[in-house]
């Protein structure tokens, strides 16, 4: 209920929203979850294993409990802590794990039968009959279990990501946060101060103590003014730490759309990336529950929470309120609620000597041992000494004690210190190089406390960057010392809950150190206590206090489990922003692009790039036939194709010859100028890298053209080869692919066809094949190289790529012209098979010069990359597979691609695999399959008649091994 | 994790390609033998703790570098060119 | 340099110029680029006749120079790249034309320091990076060249090919900016 | 001979009526001997299972599992719970065949459930030539006597019509479906073969170090440990993770170098992911626990590393591979994110081998493959400590194929050497 006079924002407008569809109204600055305890909403959720009714159990992300779905359609979000979703018009929510409502749950079954669903139970049953375990018991399982339900759409929200970078991070915008950004600010630190909650200020918006006078909200509110008018800050409120990382790394999500109704267009997250000299961790503390019989019922809550909901939103969940704790906490909440005219209908401190501090009934001692109320807290029993009371409340305020928020520093693998007077883990020094805590992190509880040690350590964080301390008056405030007695645990009938939303109690925790389950890593994931939403926030310090218990030991010596990122969970889309659709890889498109789309050519992705499948014309049955046109037409006419996709490399230098010795097999220090060589390419581990060929422009230029796939491999090897493998080369080299559009101008018509376009035609005596060199390309200084990857009669132009479009719909005219026209991927791919030229089908990387036959091109003169190893004897043995070519022996017969080989006769099982195909297609220009593979001993085997099995396709085809070179084995044609 | 280039200043991992210890500046003669071979590509002292290992700054500047670091914390502790390296 | 038959499109052909909220992104034209790699010890030799001819050195990493509309941008190691004239006799380097290799935009406007955080990892505020200052990095997942020319202006170089994912990333990552305001 | 006592769905009743008290420690907690026949250094999944394997196949008993810390605290409790049998080079094909083999009867064998479930696996593809490597791929799984079906476009859409068949960067030509493919509760695996050794008299020993490997004349004689010296006639060293700085206690430097390797998990969801499926274009990968969560994950941080944590750009490399691939999850929350150290051989493949030291055993590299080979690893090192010879579908997984060249098992092609895979 909404109490009169009480909060920050009173008198501001009402929101309406819904929640289960129901037509509520609250006020602007609430959270849904302060919204929900104004309307009076005491069951918001249900827990994930038995399905208890759960109410809200703290005022910030770490809540367990309230998890709601907010929107709906693809906009759809589940798991939405209520207590973290500002409060906007129209907001929709919807409880969660609750069918067929949250009041009224059918799962709640499980609750019966949890005598028999303790800690690991499904280990030690389900397991027969065997078949039953995807049939019956994981579907039923797995639709149990989970929370919140994804929409099942595409997600069409904005996400984005983006970098940023300061002298000093402040982690948190509470008392010493804000000190300490102050005081890193005016010593000129350029300084980042993030806070995960839409306003700055921490408890200070949750209690009443003054600060300098002020009240502390209003203290806050001016210090946060005076740090937004500071150039040197940048404030990131709703932005949640979400992971340290190294070399002063952090991650940070910032919620930028959420608090508003949706707005297309607008990110719905950001997902920083903010690089820091120094960070400041003053993430403040959080408040930790006792586990005590029947302690998860709606209305039970943390005390801290009681006063933030009640000073900064003016609700309290309740007419009668009962606090119970084992710290000074309790008095404060009482007289806060009794400030505000609340009932307070006891106050229970575990601690004997306790005193209260007002006009409140004080039962110092005593402890509550049970509680009721079906659907939300009616009463609470209490011990105290021998006498045990029912006390009516319907809520109630718990405080165990405070946690410091160590989650960050820990997140480098560091360890927190157990403290023995805050009874609390403290991080220590250096746990994340940067980064020091402050504050109540460090467990300074007070108010002075904390503003004085943001002061000091920003002074001293600014020292260290070599800045001037500015005189940085602390103020005054309250300075209460935390007097704490240890309590995790209360004795009694009924279920002492530890895990709110993973259903862990007290008893499960002991089960496992009873099942010898001692560690706190097996505890934990034998009773999956802290594995919840939550992440332990709220109850791994109890249940390890309960497992030091039950297991005889002090609880530093049964230690903690690791805090890994994310502090807070960050959506895959915040994350993954930019990337869905076309965002995950750049597209590369060559100067063709266009005109390939505009005939009609289906694009296909090749190393980035897109290039053109085949051209199809009206009336093509299927791609099949197009690619048969286009294969015909250069075999018989002339066809152009775009090969600009293929790396390019300048090498120069007085070395440059030197260095492609060394890092290609075969020669080219012989190589005369002018002319262009194949060359093959190892990697240190002698096999085969790639291939391609290199023509020599002048005596120390080169220019390398590398497959598409490998051209950013190969340069990162060049450039390892000539800085750390040959430094004394003088070389050097640098990327040329972009700046030439080339083209492919293949079959017995390509002379003719160039004649016409190349400046003062084409003298069949100055281009032999292998010849490179300038020429004049209607005007434009171009690159003409007579190399064939298709076997015929061929060239490569190139000109600068402002003219590639231009060139493109030249040589295309003129090659319909001559009865030839384009040809694509498809068709180029046939016409290599034809010849038997290697792609990386079969340079696959497990393939050696001596698997392709190409053994003879590794030189024997001179030392090469990959030359030592690739003598080695294994890589040598006649035994290994060799590349062949395949026919069908009936000409009908299909060869599959990734088919296996077997002797003719053989059972098709792995002891008689001899082999595998690698690229096949049908030859237009043979009229029959062809495939190229490699076979067991394969050269030896030309002529042998072999079995090629296809499970998968269910082809199975005889085939003949032959040499792999299908059509003009003498290579008449190309040098025609 | 940011590596500091020595031509760049500290740089963000995504810059970078990695390629291991820094023993593979060491490269065998071609005739030492499948023993010595096998120790440059293969064998590794993999140590937990210090290391010199090999960068490139790829989304960089191009420059291949000796990082030294340690595997355990990911404390980067020194940058040098791998040119430099290999060149004294 | 273009005739009759071989029409010029350059890399951001229909792509640009545009506007989004405070940022105008335009496409520019740097005129010839030499990439200018020197050889063993040249360096200096390389530097001084590039001074001598063009009034612009051999930049140091990170840095360009520029006279007019003369200007020298530092690549990467051992590599710059000359634009705006045609390249003098250097024997001391290797001189490789790369005047069609790239696409180059102008981002300018108030937040265009704030739309380049959300694509580029180097810390690009002014106050450790000035005019004249470059750095190469990656825009998004592309390879680039980011060079500050003024205040709220920078000039982005990546490679031609991929002229229209540079184009959409710009975009969009404005898009961003311009929706929270 | 055990202390648990045997599990079934009855008992779980009965010690629910009796408030659990019956039951016992899953294993003992005995202090070393001073003499064993057999030390296995490490006591992860791998370790386990040998242990289990020793007795269970061989019947030896008298045999001590040490662990740093406590057992199953390495890999097998901190992966992506990935089960299958989808290799295809000879040597991965017929031992992961075997693994998933014995998979298929861990419950029965154990009397523990370790919630393996047979879910199906989807490797899917993006190119022509990407459909033949892996149909080259699943008609070697054929050939073994395994599983898996070629899909196309649509058969990859009636399993998973979630996947955004449309716009995406990589375009989905088809999948590789693994029928048999699937997930496990990983640490249940660990504890699973932990109370199967105990229980057949095998002592598990949690929190002792080994300091040193003791080595007299070519031969192993017992290990130093942080709990005192036992000496052993065998030892094992598996202890994957740390494979490097055992070995180099017996003088040996491996041919691995140890990796990073993240995952994630996120917040609890209601069932949308019924597969495994996986996207080699975008090194990632992804299951849904019955729990709820939706785990996953991708390649290498790219970085030699003990540090059990990694780093933002591979993070972020994953979740825009889901972006990509499945933008319907794009609202799941990540919850918690872990680092595993992965040590990599150059060809990505294992080692089970003996060394030059004559009782000194080694069982490491499984790069970022050691889950799903658990029981074929135990029961394979078990065989050859044993016997002392190679357990068939195990016999490449030697140590030497490095200096030889011969039978190097490179699945994915990128090289032999380090750091390319």
């Amino acid at each position: 209920m909404r109490i009169a006079g009480r909060g920050l924002d009173q008198g501001t407008t009402s929101v309406p929203f819904t929640f289960d569809g129901e037509r509520l109204t609250g006020r602007a600055g609430d959270t849904l979850a302060a919204a929900l305890i104004a309307n009076d909403k005491r069951v918001v959720a249900r827990s994930f294993k038995y399905h208890r009714p759960r109410g809200i159990l703290t005022a910030g992300s770490e809540e367990p409990n309230a998890l709601v779905t907010v929107g709906h359609g693809p906009q759809a979000d589940p798991n939405v802590r209520a207590t973290v979703q500002e409060l906007y018009e129209g907001l929709e929510a919807r409880s969660q794990n609750a069918y067929p409502s949250v009041d009224f749950d059918l799962m709640a079954v499980n609750d019966l039968m949890s005598p028999f669903l303790g800690a690991g139970f499904y280990y030690k049953t389900f397991m027969w009959p065997k078949s039953f375990w995807e049939k019956l018991y994981e579907p039923v399982i797995r639709r149990a279990a989970g929370l919140g339900a994804l929409s099942g759409l595409a997600n069409e929200d904005t996400y984005e990501k983006a970098f940023a970078h300061c002298d000093v991070l402040v982690i948190g915008a509470g008392a010493a946060g804000l000190m300490a950004a102050w005081a890193a600010a005016r010593a000129g630190a350029d300084v980042i101060l993030a806070d995960e909650d839409a306003r700055m200020g921490g408890r200070l918006l949750a209690e009443t103590e003054e600060v300098s006078g002020q009240p502390g909200h209003a203290w806050a509110a001016d210090r946060v003014a005076e740090l937004a008018a500071m150039d040197n800050v940048r404030l990131m409120p709703r932005t949640a730490l979400t992971g340290a990382y190294d070399q002063g790394t952090f991650g940070a999500l910032e919620r930028v759309g959420r608090h508003h109704p949706h707005r297309p267009g607008k990110p719905l997250e950001c997902f920083w990336r903010i690089v820091a000299r120094r960070a400041i961790l003053c993430a403040g503390a959080l408040e930790r529950p006792v586990a005590f019989p029947n302690n998860d019922r709606p209305g039970i809550m943390t005390a801290g929470a009681v006063r933030a909901y009640l000073n900064r939103w003016g609700v309290v969940a309740g007419r009668k309120v009962a606090v119970f704790a084992n710290n000074d906490g309790a008095h404060r909440t009482a007289l806060d609620l009794m400030a505000a005219g609340v009932d307070v209908s006891a106050v229970i401190d575990s601690r004997a000597e306790a005193q209260a501090l007002g006009d409140y009934k004080l039962f110092a001692g005593a402890r509550v041992i049970g509680t009721r109320g079906r659907k939300g807290l009616e009463s609470l029993s209490l011990r105290q000494g021998d006498r045990t009371l029912r006390i009516e409340a319907e809520c109630l305020a718990v405080s165990g004690g405070w946690n410091p928020s160590v989650h960050l520093a820990c997140h480098m693998n560091g360890r927190p210190e157990w403290d023995a007077t805050t009874l609390s883990f403290l991080p220590r020094s250096g746990m994340v190089p940067g980064m020091v805590a402050a504050g109540a992190a460090r467990g300074q509880f007070s108010t002075a406390a904390c503003l004085a040690d943001g002061a000091r350590v920003a002074a001293d964080v600014a020292a260290e960057l070599g800045l001037t301390p500015a005189d940085t008056p602390v103020p005054d405030a309250e300075d209460r010392p935390y007097r704490i007695e240890e309590l995790w645990a209360v004795e009694g009938r009924g279920r002492k809950w530890l895990d709110f939303q993973n259903d862990v109690h007290v008893k499960d925790v002991r089960l496992a150190a009873q099942e010898n389950f001692r560690s706190v890593e097996h505890m934990k994931r034998y009773t999956t206590q802290g594995m919840a939403t939550d992440q332990g926030k709220n109850s791994n310090v109890a249940a390890l206090a309960v497992l030091a218990d039950a297991t005889g030991r002090s609880i530093p010596e049964t230690g903690t489990t690791t805090f890994r990122p994310p502090y807070t969970p960050v959506s895959i889309a915040a994350m993954g922003a930019g990337a869905q659709g076309m965002g995950f890889a750049p597209r590369r498109l060559t100067t063709s692009h266009k005109a390939s789309v505009d005939r009609g050519a289906p694009m296909i992705e090749a190393g980035l790039w897109y290039r053109p499948a085949y051209f199809p014309k009206p009336g093509d049955a299927s791609w099949q036939e197009a690619c048969n046109r286009e294969v015909t037409t250069v075999r018989t006419a002339v066809g152009v194709c775009d090969v600009s996709t293929l790396g390019k490399i300048d090498i120069q230098g007085p070395d440059a010859a030197a260095l492609l010795d060394f890092v290609y097999a075969n020669t080219f220090s012989t190589l005369k100028v002018g002319r262009v060589r194949y060359g093959l390419m190892l990697r240190e581990d002698g096999h085969v890298m790639d291939d391609g060929t290199t023509a020599r422009l002048g005596e120390d230029h080169f220019l390398m053209t590398t497959t598409t796939a490998a051209a950013g491999l190969v340069m990162r090897h060049l450039e390892w080869v000539a800085q750390t493998l040959r430094p004394e080369l003088d070389v050097v080299f640098t990327s040329a692919t972009e700046h030439w559009a080339q083209f492919a101008v293949a079959g017995p018509k390509s002379r003719d066809l160039l004649d016409a376009v190349v400046d003062g035609g084409l003298d069949p005596a100055a281009w032999p094949f292998m010849a490179c060199g300038a020429v004049d390309v209607m005007g434009v200084p171009g690159r003409l190289f007579r190399i064939s990857f298709s076997g015929e009669h061929a060239y490569e132009v190139a000109v600068p790529a402002r003219h590639g479009a231009a060139l493109y719909r030249v040589l295309l005219a003129q090659a319909e012209a001559l009865g030839g026209g384009a040809y694509g991927i498809e068709a180029l791919n046939v016409l290599r098979i034809e010849k038997g030229h290697v792609t990386h089908a079969e340079i696959h990387g497990r393939t050696t010069a001596f698997d392709i036959g190409c053994e003879g091109m590794v030189s024997k003169k001179k030392d090469c990359v990959g030359f030592a190893t690739s003598r080695r004897p294994g890589l040598l043995e006649d035994s290994r597979e060799q590349l062949v070519g395949l026919k069908p022996v009936d000409p009908a017969g299909r060869l599959t691609g990734g088919a296996h080989l077997f002797a003719e006769t053989a059972d098709p099982v792995r002891s008689n695999d001899q082999g595998y195909v690698t690229s096949t297609c049908h030859s237009p220009t043979l009229g029959h399959d062809l495939a190229l593979g490699f076979l067991a001993n394969g050269r030896a085997r030309h002529g042998e008649t072999i079995k090629m099995v296809d499970h998968l396709r269910g082809v199975t085809t005889l085939a003949r091994v032959c040499e792999p070179v299908f059509f003009d084995r003498k290579g008449e044609r190309v040098r025609g | 994790m940011r590596i500091p280039c020595p031509l760049c200043g500290p740089r963000d991992r995504r810059e970078f390609a990695y390629q291991g210890a820094a023993v593979m500046l060491d490269r065998p003669a071609p005739d030492a033998g499948d023993a010595a071979w096998d120790d440059y590509l293969h064998n590794r002292a993999n140590p937990c703790g210090e290391t010199r290992d090999l960068w490139f700054h790829e989304a960089g500047c191009g420059a291949w570098l000796v990082v030294t670091r340690d595997t355990a914390t990911h404390e980067v502790t020194g940058a040098e060119l791998a040119e430099t390296v290999a060149s004294s | 340099m273009s005739v009759a038959n071989l029409v010029v499109l350059s890399p951001c052909d229909g792509l640009l110029p545009g506007t989004i909220g405070a940022v105008s992104i335009t496409e520019t034209t740097p005129g010839r680029i030499t990439a200018i790699l020197p050889f063993k010890g040249q360096d200096d030799a390389v530097s001084v006749a590039l001074k001598s001819a063009l009034g612009v050195g051999f930049p140091a990493p990170g840095r360009s120079q520029a006279v007019g509309d003369v200007r020298t941008l530092w690549v990467g190691r051992g590599e710059a790249l000359l634009m705006g004239a045609d390249c003098p006799d250097l024997p001391g380097a290797a001189c490789v034309d790369q005047s069609d290799a790239w696409a180059t935009v102008e981002i300018t406007g108030t937040p265009v320091e704030e739309v380049l955080a959300r694509l580029v990892p180097v810390d690009l505020r002014a106050a450790t990076f000035d005019p004249g200052h470059t750095a190469r990095t990656l825009l998004g997942h592309m390879t680039a060249s980011v060079t500050r020319t003024g205040a709220s202006a920078f000039e982005i170089m990546v490679f031609r090919s991929m002229a229209e994912t540079l184009v959409e990333n710009l975009a969009h990552a404005a898009s961003a900016v311009a929706a929270r305001s | 001979m055990g202390v648990s006592g045997g599990y079934s769905g009855f008992r779980v009743l009965k010690e629910g009526v009796f408030g659990q008290k019956g039951w016992k420690p899953v294993w003992r907690d005995p202090d070393p001997k001073p003499d064993y026949d057999i030390v296995i250094i490490g006591g992860g999944g791998h370790g386990l299972a040998t242990a289990y394997y020793l007795a269970r196949e061989h019947g030896l008993t008298n045999v001590a599992v040490l662990e740093k810390g406590y057992i199953g605290g390495g890999n097998v409790g901190r992966n992506t719970t990935i089960v299958r049998a989808n290799y295809f080079l000879p040597g991965n094909s017929e031992f992961y065949s075997h693994s998933l083999k014995l998979w298929e009867g861990m419950e029965q064998e154990l009397n523990y459930n370790v919630m393996h479930s047979q879910r199906g696996l989807i490797n899917l593809f993006h190119s022509d030539g990407q459909r033949d490597a892996f149909a080259r791929r699943g008609n070697a799984m054929v050939n073994q006597g395994d599983d898996a079906i070629l899909l196309d476009r649509e058969g990859v859409r009636a399993h998973l019509p979630y996947l955004d068949f449309d716009t995406a960067r990589f375009p989905i030509y088809g999948g590789l479906y693994h029928p048999r493919g699937g997930t496990a509760r990983h640490d249940a695996v660990a504890w699973g073969y932990a109370r199967g050794a105990d229980r057949r008299g095998v002592d598990l020993i949690q929190n002792c170090a080994v300091t040193g490997i003791d080595i007299e004349a070519g031969r192993v004689r017992g290990v130093q440990t942080t709990r005192g010296a036992i000496r052993a006639r065998k030892v094992a060293i598996v202890t994957a993770g740390r494979s490097g700085q055992v070995a180099e206690m017996a003088g040996m430097r491996l041919p691995i170098e140890s990796h990073v390797l993240q995952a994630f998990v996120t917040e609890g969801l209601k069932p949308v992911i019924d597969h495994v499926v996986s996207f080699g274009m975008g090194h990632f990968y992804i299951s849904q626990s019955d729990k709820g969560g939706l785990v996953f994950g991708g390649d290498l941080d790219f970085y030699a590393s003990y540090a059990s944590r990694g780093n933002l750009p591979m993070a972020e490399h994953v979740m825009e591979a889901a972006m990509t691939l499945m933008p319907a999850i794009g609202k799941a929350r990540v919850l918690r994110s872990w680092g595993g150290i992965m040590d990599m051989t150059p060809d990505g493949s294992p080692i089970i081998d003996k060394t030059e030291t004559e009782g000194l055993f080694l069982d490491c590299g499984w790069c970022y493959g050691g889950f799903k080979a658990v029981p074929g690893s135990g029961f394979a090192l078990a065989h050859l400590i044993a016997t002392g010879r190679h357990h068939e579908p195990a016999a490449k997984f030697r140590l030497d194929r490095f200096r030889t060249g011969r039978g190097l098992m490179d699945e994915e092609g990128t090289g032999s050497q380090h750091n390319l895979h």
